[in-house]
């Protein structure tokens, strides 16, 4: 209670900004113009895929298919762009599609109440066999110059244009969270089901729009990949999607539900961010970054165990 | 649902609002052209295969590393653990980062580089690719192993030999349905069968093994299986002629099914014995290292690559009549026979 | 010297924040039947978990078992000592047997590659139920039980352990009246076969069949230990709660109005059947009957979250299907559930969002965003008017004790302004203070012109809020009765036999049952 | 028990059985010794594994380190074996020390969970991380074939008992050893009554860290178990040849009517999932369904299941009459 100062966030945000500290004074390199713009035109996919699985989670559920929505309405993209389409339908088409996927979750387990692990991991095989059944496995690009800019451009000549929709997104679901009926509802449903849904709230509505979200920040982060790697594939951003459970976790969403915050997820995604970079420019072997990663994320959560012990026994001898 | 309409709106609104004011270029854009007085004179080359940790891919490290000692210059070896195209895309950029003069890059996806092979060439880093061609609008030089359809053609070619018969059924494994490397490779093969061997009947489409052994053993079981009259298997990416051969070895069928794939020697010596596998077919990958490094140190010379030149260690190569392809040489067939000489 | 079992002394343990128990001391003869007794959150339940080895006590205090010096660290420690402990939310695996459930724990601590013997588990199972008169299957899985079952399986585990000392936390909240006296007969059994029994009840007319000796506790401190011969129902209520309280039946009748909600023959299976009865605005109707007679069930129905099979249902004179607890709240119905940590509350989360979860639509702003100060301002006002402590509106609802958390789930439902309050056991596990005052806060309510309906197993309750009484006996209304010629009799013989008639024992006619 | 046993594991078998029958009209091949003997051996690994993880999931907690961890003990075995001698007591140190392994790096998992308190996936995925990472870092992708392999294990490999392969032959015992140890031992009880409820399985006395590191430590037992299984089915070692397969082990068991939120799963419906699983694959093509297309069927074949039996416990809790009605 008086430890407001020193949240799970805080506390996130501040390893953040020391980790970014000793990256610039000991790696040459880390703090140029080049590396640092590199970070933040590689930081908008991850961290979207990121606060898409932090809201599932809150829900309490997780959603192993989320990366291949992305993919799936990055292929929707490609070839309505490659058809000639205009960018701006290709968009819309690429975000219903990838809407459609999360109705499909959404249903399933919302009305039908199946656990979320299951339908998404039966859902994660579907949409990649509809991608593989489309595509044939090839990668389909033929994207207008413009659509390229998305991913690749400068917002006035200095921040990169995907960050900035980035931090729009990140900034649209911390206030959809915090500030809406759905986002409340949405703690709600993940610290606990049965009272809220006493409470009047339309739970299976409040999950299905929950699904439906997540699907449209993938959808998103897939206008960006498709736009910075100029192609879609079945596999597009698959490597994200472990990474965007640990990003979350890390971030101090709760794996129970009922607790995440975008600021965490966020400070989480730049931690990965930087570490992935700055070890790389060191010539740290590939494998070996993704060693440190685990061990990070198993390190904080065993100080986080250290910090709450410390309290409580704090708490115990003010008390008694 | 009124929530997201409005969103997506929003989201529209956004992106119209921004986009008159994007440039491809950042406006501090940094450091054009080569840094000066690096404190290291020493040639910097990235070479870039598809992911890292696999056994092809090792020894085309071999190779690099070697070429590295042996002319001079330093190399990097570094690729994604993945064959993800987003994460390739990731270490190119941190490369660009650490202003290496030449990266040499096996693309995942040849398009989803373009844009950072873009970047990196308006940095002044000489762009090649090897293994796999990336933009020929942007490299400088692309190193083949091999020429693709010559290869393709070259494995239908022989298997058709190794089953001793023009017809008759036959199935193609590959590693995964979206590699574009292998998928070249099976159309180049088809091609081949389709034009020159009539009655060769392919069963079912290619089937993926997941760049796993025991899947393509398993596939290979059903296959034979499901298809009694099946003769020869043709078998891409490296595990997949493994496991395509384990399942011909144990279920004694090495007389009537020929498996012909693209393996590496040293793994396919079990197979190769007893004829469970009649022939790998591939190119040594160390010397493609060496071949890359090598080429790409000559370019940052500013030295071009001729038709027929010698490369110590390597041998004759070719060069298209594009001024930029360059192929290192036929194929190596690994036998029976041969197996043991190689050490990879 | 050691006629005493169990001797427990300077028994103090503290939370953080909170001294739950502060030098208590607390001691058990062999082969009585001694009553811990006293208000909720006097520490009765502390004081067993410290016995059971779940909580440790605080330094200083003294363990003494049959005489020597013990340590109950873990809930093994008393178990290999003999001490059994029956909770009262029941310690079953339902997805165990009935054999297995009787026979679990008593392994506990041995080799993991121990080899569980089915045949000597089931027929330890069937001698204890047989020794309960309990005739069941014993590979039944206890989820297919009802609750007065498996409470049954509890005691049995009990007894099938040979335990010399056996904590019984109210353990006939949920057994009918026949199952009482078995439960009696086994008591007796227990007794004389030397075996003491701890008994935590809140109903005196029982704790006085059945106890040789009372300890008393009150905020967790000690008041002192009785021998039951020395005291009255009346004197011992004074030693736990400090003064006399009693309530009153109520006398005031409410104006009842136009009709609010009425039913006609609803039926679920398994659930109720051929419910038919009005709520008319301003009256209280209580609904009562055993645990398991369908009221939870049937409240759930008019609340929309459990769908009757058949059956009509009209809302101020409009037939009206509700579709789900959304629906029900646009329509002006409350329900307050029985159980207020599960379903109620949502503990970890503040007190404002609690109160203010079923309204948060009226709370935005044009842009749909939630106006926070509105609703803070909001739940300050039901905080304030219900008396909430600590007032913190930011404080997380867990935080707060039983009979305040009651409050915010009342405030939270008030804030809807509804027409019909259905309210599932108001005051359970809530101290007598704070009862009354939820009874009069009900009453004022019904007073402004809301239909209530009051579902309680404490009969003392139901009488002191009801304006009219309908008694539910195995999913049906056995019986109906107005305030006026209501009493406990008549009641129970309705709840247990389905009719009017007295045929009863006289010791489960529940005379002056006082329910604290 | 013996009811309800069934009745949770029916709609799994109904719908393995379905398949099976409509396979066999599809493809006459599919329903021969040699075929089913080819699935069964095909999905040992992966019915081993979910042996494992139905204990793990019954208390309600989940590994998803098991392929890292399998293929770990494949790399150390297969490493070992490259020096050991061609004699029959290299494959008795064999069986020991990979079972060691892998209870050596289970337990490492079921402590952080146990001790530390940290949710199981959260563990497991950071576990996942860094062994794949030291694995690929230290061997570098190579991969062990069977030349320098002691012959004994060769042979061993090639067991056959009335047809039925060795590695079929271990999955089955590890099945029915697990099987025994739910139903016949202590142990095996408090991992049920854990997942039952785990308040009342402390009451009762039941050490829920001990039960948990326990239950981890097994998993890692059985992924040591299922390393040997695994190589002597290749007979050669791919470092990379697990990735991705803890997903295919956790479908399985859930597929076999475990909850995942912990409680409900029993081994033989696992083995059923598994077989499930192996037999859609197998039946796709023997089925010869368009390749592009499997995926498809794979996942449709995947949410059917899964809601098919929700929907059954769903009734089933239904019908479960809390109250006596009167008629």
């Amino acid at each position: 209670m008086k430890a407001v100062s020193f949240s799970k966030e805080s506390i996130l945000g501040l390893i953040a900004l020391i980790v970014f500290i000793l990256m610039s004074l000991f790696i040459p390199g880390f703090f140029e113009q080049n590396n640092l713009n590199n970070m933040m035109f590689q930081l908008p996919e991850f961290g979207l895929l990121a606060l898409a699985m932090m809201i599932v989670i809150v829900t309490g559920g997780i959603d192993l298919s989320i990366t291949y929505i992305a993919a799936m309405s990055g292929v929707a993209i490609a070839l309505m762009q490659s058809h000639g389409y205009p960018m701006l339908t290709a968009i819309i088409v690429g975000i219903i599609v990838g809407l459609a996927c999360g109705l499909i979750n959404g249903t399933i387990i919302s009305k039908i109440g199946v656990s979320p692990i299951l339908v998404t991991l039966g859902t994660m095989v579907l949409f990649e066999g509809v991608i593989l059944s489309i595509t044939k496995g090839s990668s389909i690009s033929g994207f207008s110059e413009s659509y390229s800019l998305i991913g690749n451009g400068y917002y006035m000549g200095i921040v990169p244009l995907s960050i900035i929709i980035f931090i729009f997104f990140a900034i649209l679901t911390g206030v959809l969270l915090a500030k809406t009926k759905w986002g409340r509802s949405v703690y709600m449903i993940g610290s606990n089901p049965v009272a809220t849904l006493f409470s009047g709230v339309n739970n299976s509505r409040v999950l299905m729009r929950v699904y439906l979200y997540a699907a449209m920040l993938a959808a998103i982060a897939s206008i960006i990949m498709t736009s910075r790697y100029n192609s879609a594939k079945v596999d597009l951003g698959s490597s994200y999607l472990l990474q965007s459970v640990s990003a979350a976790v890390l971030g101090g969403t709760e794996i129970q539900g009922g607790y995440g915050k975008v600021i965490g997820t966020i400070y989480a995604v730049i931690i990965f961010q930087m570490l992935s970079s700055g070890l790389n420019l060191m010539g740290v072997s590939r494998p070996i970054v993704n060693v440190m990663m685990g061990v990070i994320l198993i390190t904080v959560l065993v100080l986080n165990f250290v910090k709450g012990k410390i309290e409580e026994k704090n708490q115990k001898t003010a008390a008694a | 649902m009124k929530k997201f309409l409005g969103l997506l709106a929003s989201v529209v609104l956004v992106i119209s609002m921004l986009a008159g004011c994007v440039s491809q270029e950042s406006a501090t854009g940094g450091s054009k052209g080569k840094k000066e007085g690096s404190g290291n004179d020493k040639i910097k080359i990235a070479v870039v295969p598809k992911l890292i940790g696999i056994p092809y891919f090792n020894a085309s490290e071999k190779g690099v590393i070697e070429a590295g000692k042996e002319l001079g210059v330093d190399v990097i070896y570094t690729g994604p653990t993945e064959a993800d195209a987003a994460q390739q895309v990731k270490v190119i950029e941190d490369l660009i980062s650490q202003n290496v003069d030449v990266i040499a890059v096996a693309p995942n996806d040849a398009a989803s580089l373009t844009p950072v092979l873009k970047k990196a060439k308006d940095k002044g880093i000489i762009v090649m690719d090897w293994d796999t061609p990336a933009d020929q609008s942007l490299v400088e030089l692309s190193v083949h192993q091999i020429d693709d359809e010559a290869y393709g053609r070259h494995i239908a070619k022989s298997l058709i030999e190794k089953m001793g018969a023009e017809e008759g059924e036959i199935a193609i494994l590959t590693g995964g349905l979206s590699a574009a490397n292998l998928n070249t490779w099976i159309d180049a093969a088809k091609k081949e069968l389709a034009e020159k061997y009539p009655g060769i009947k392919l069963v079912t489409d290619k089937i993926a093994t997941d760049e796993k052994q025991q899947v393509a053993y398993q596939k290979t079981l059903d296959l034979v299986k499901s298809y009694p009259n099946l003769k020869g298997i043709m078998a891409f990416s490296t595990p997949a002629p493994l496991g395509a051969a384990q399942a011909i070895q144990e279920k004694g069928l090495q007389d009537k099914i020929a498996v012909v794939g693209t393996a590496l020697p040293t793994d396919s010596a079990p197979y190769l014995e007893d004829g469970s596998l009649d022939v790998a077919i591939l190119w040594e990958p160390d010397k493609l290292g060496f071949l890359t490094v090598a080429l790409a140190k000559a370019l940052a010379e500013g030295k071009k690559p001729e038709n027929g030149q010698d490369i110590a260690k390597v041998g004759k190569i070719e060069l298209w009549e594009d001024g930029k392809t360059v192929i290192m040489g036929p194929p190596t067939d690994f036998t029976k026979e041969n197996a043991k000489d190689f050490n990879f | 010297m050691s006629d005493y079992l169990l001797q427990m002394t300077q028994i103090s343990k503290t939370f953080p924040g909170v001294k739950a128990l502060d030098d208590v001391r607390f001691e058990v003869k062999k082969g009585e039947v001694h009553a811990l007794i006293g208000e909720n959150g006097a520490g009765k339940s502390t004081l067993i978990k410290i016995l059971a080895g779940m909580y440790e006590p605080d330094q200083g205090a003294t363990f003494l078992f049959e005489g020597k010096d013990a340590q109950i660290n873990k809930p093994i420690d008393a178990t290999l000592k003999g001490i059994s402990i029956i909770y009262q939310d029941l310690s079953l695996f339902s997805n165990l047997s009935v054999a297995e459930n009787i026979y679990i724990g008593r392994d506990s601590g041995k080799k993991p590659w121990k080899k569980v013997n089915w045949n000597e588990m089931e027929n330890v199972a069937k001698k204890a139920l047989q020794e309960l008169e309990f005739e069941i299957d014993v590979q039944t899985p206890v989820e297919k039980l009802s609750i007065a079952q498996q409470q049954l399986i509890e005691i049995a585990r009990a007894l099938a352990f040979d335990s010399k000392l056996i904590v019984m936390d109210e353990p006939t909240s949920s057994l009918s009246a026949g199952e009482v006296e078995k439960l009696y007969r086994v008591i007796n059994k227990l007794k004389q076969r030397g075996i003491s029994i701890i008994f935590v009840s809140h109903k005196l007319k029982e704790l006085f069949a059945v106890s040789d000796r009372f300890t008393v506790l009150r905020d967790g401190k000690y008041v002192g230990t009785y021998d039951a011969k020395e005291l009255d129902e009346d004197q011992l209520i004074t030693l736990m709660v400090g003064r006399k309280v009693l309530y009153e039946k109520n006398t005031e009748k409410g104006l009842a109005g136009q009709t609010l909600l009425e039913l006609k023959g609803l039926t679920k299976a398994g659930n109720f059947k051929d419910i038919s009865f009005e709520l008319k605005a301003g009256e209280i109707v209580g609904i009562t009957g055993l645990v398991g007679s369908g009221r939870t069930e049937l409240a759930q129905a008019i609340f929309g979250v459990n769908k009757p099979d058949s059956g009509e249902m009209t809302l101020n004179g409009e037939s009206i299907q509700i579709k789900s607890s959304e629906h029900a709240v646009k329509k002006g119905i409350a329900y307050i559930p029985e159980s207020r940590k599960t379903q109620g509350l949502i503990l970890r989360q503040s007190l404002t969002n609690n109160i203010s979860l079923p309204i948060l639509k009226e709370l935005r702003n044009g842009f749909g965003l939630i106006k926070r100060k509105k609703e803070v301002d909001l739940a300050k006002h039901y905080i304030d008017t219900l008396d909430v402590r600590p007032a913190h509106p930011h404080r997380a609802a867990g935080d707060l004790s039983g009979g305040n958390q009651q409050k915010v789930v009342i405030g939270k439902w008030l804030s809807t302004k509804p027409q019909i309050l259905i309210i599932d056991e108001p005051t359970n596990g809530i101290d007598i203070g704070a009862k009354t005052e939820i009874h009069k806060l009900l009453r004022k309510l019904a007073a402004e012109g809301l239909g209530i309906i009051v579902i309680s197993s404490e009969l003392p309750e139901v009488l002191a809020v009801s304006d009219r009484i309908l008694v539910m006996r195995h999913g049906k209304i056995a019986g109906e009765l107005d305030i006026a010629e209501a009493t406990q009799e008549n009641i129970m013989n309705y709840a247990l036999l389905g009719s009017k008639a007295s045929t009863l024992k006289k010791n489960v006619q529940a005379s002056k049952e006082v329910s604290v | 028990m013996k009811s309800i046993l069934k009745s949770k594991e029916m709609s799994i078998a109904a719908i393995v059985i379905a398949l099976c029958i409509t396979l066999t009209f599809v493809s006459p091949v599919f329903l021969t010794a040699d075929n089913l003997l080819d699935v069964l051996k095909a999905n040992s690994v992966i019915g081993i594994l979910a042996v494992g993880m139905t204990l793990v999931i019954i208390t309600g907690g989940i590994d998803v380190s098991v392929a890292a961890v399998t293929s770990a003990v494949c790399v150390i075995i297969g490493k070992l074996m490259q020096v050991m001698p061609d004699h029959f007591s290299s494959l008795l140190l064999l069986f020991l020390i990979a079972p060691l392994l892998g209870i050596l790096l289970g337990a490492i998992n079921g402590v952080l969970v146990a001790k530390i308190r940290i949710p199981a996936i959260v563990v497991t995925l950071g576990m996942m991380s860094i062994i794949n990472g030291l694995v690929l870092y230290i061997t570098n992708g190579v991969y062990l074939n069977s030349t320098n392999f002691p012959k004994v294990f060769i042979q061993f490999a090639n067991i056959k008992v009335f047809g039925v392969s060795v590695i079929i032959l271990i999955f089955m015992a590890v099945a029915l050893f697990t099987w025994y140890i739910l139903k016949y031992t202590l142990i095996g009880r408090e991992v049920l009554a854990i997942g039952g409820n785990k308040e009342s399985a402390l009451r009762v006395g039941i050490n829920f860290d001990k039960v948990q590191v326990f239950v981890f430590s097994y998993m890692g037992l059985l992924a040591g178990i299922a390393a040997i299984a695994q190589t002597a089915y290749t007979k050669s070692v791919d470092p990379n040849g697990m990735l991705g397969l803890e997903l295919l082990v956790i479908a399985g068991v859930v597929l076999g009517g475990a909850n995942i939120m912990g409680g409900r799963g029993t081994i033989m419906g696992t083995v059923l999932g598994v077989l499930l699983l192996g037999i859609v694959q197998n039946g796709l093509i023997l089925a010869k369904i368009d390749t592009f297309w499997q995926k498809v069927f794979t996942g449709c074949i995947i949410l059917l299941a899964v809601s098919y039996d929700h929907i059954q416990y769903k009734r089933s809790q239904e019908k479960l009459a809390k109250i006596e009605v009167e008629a």
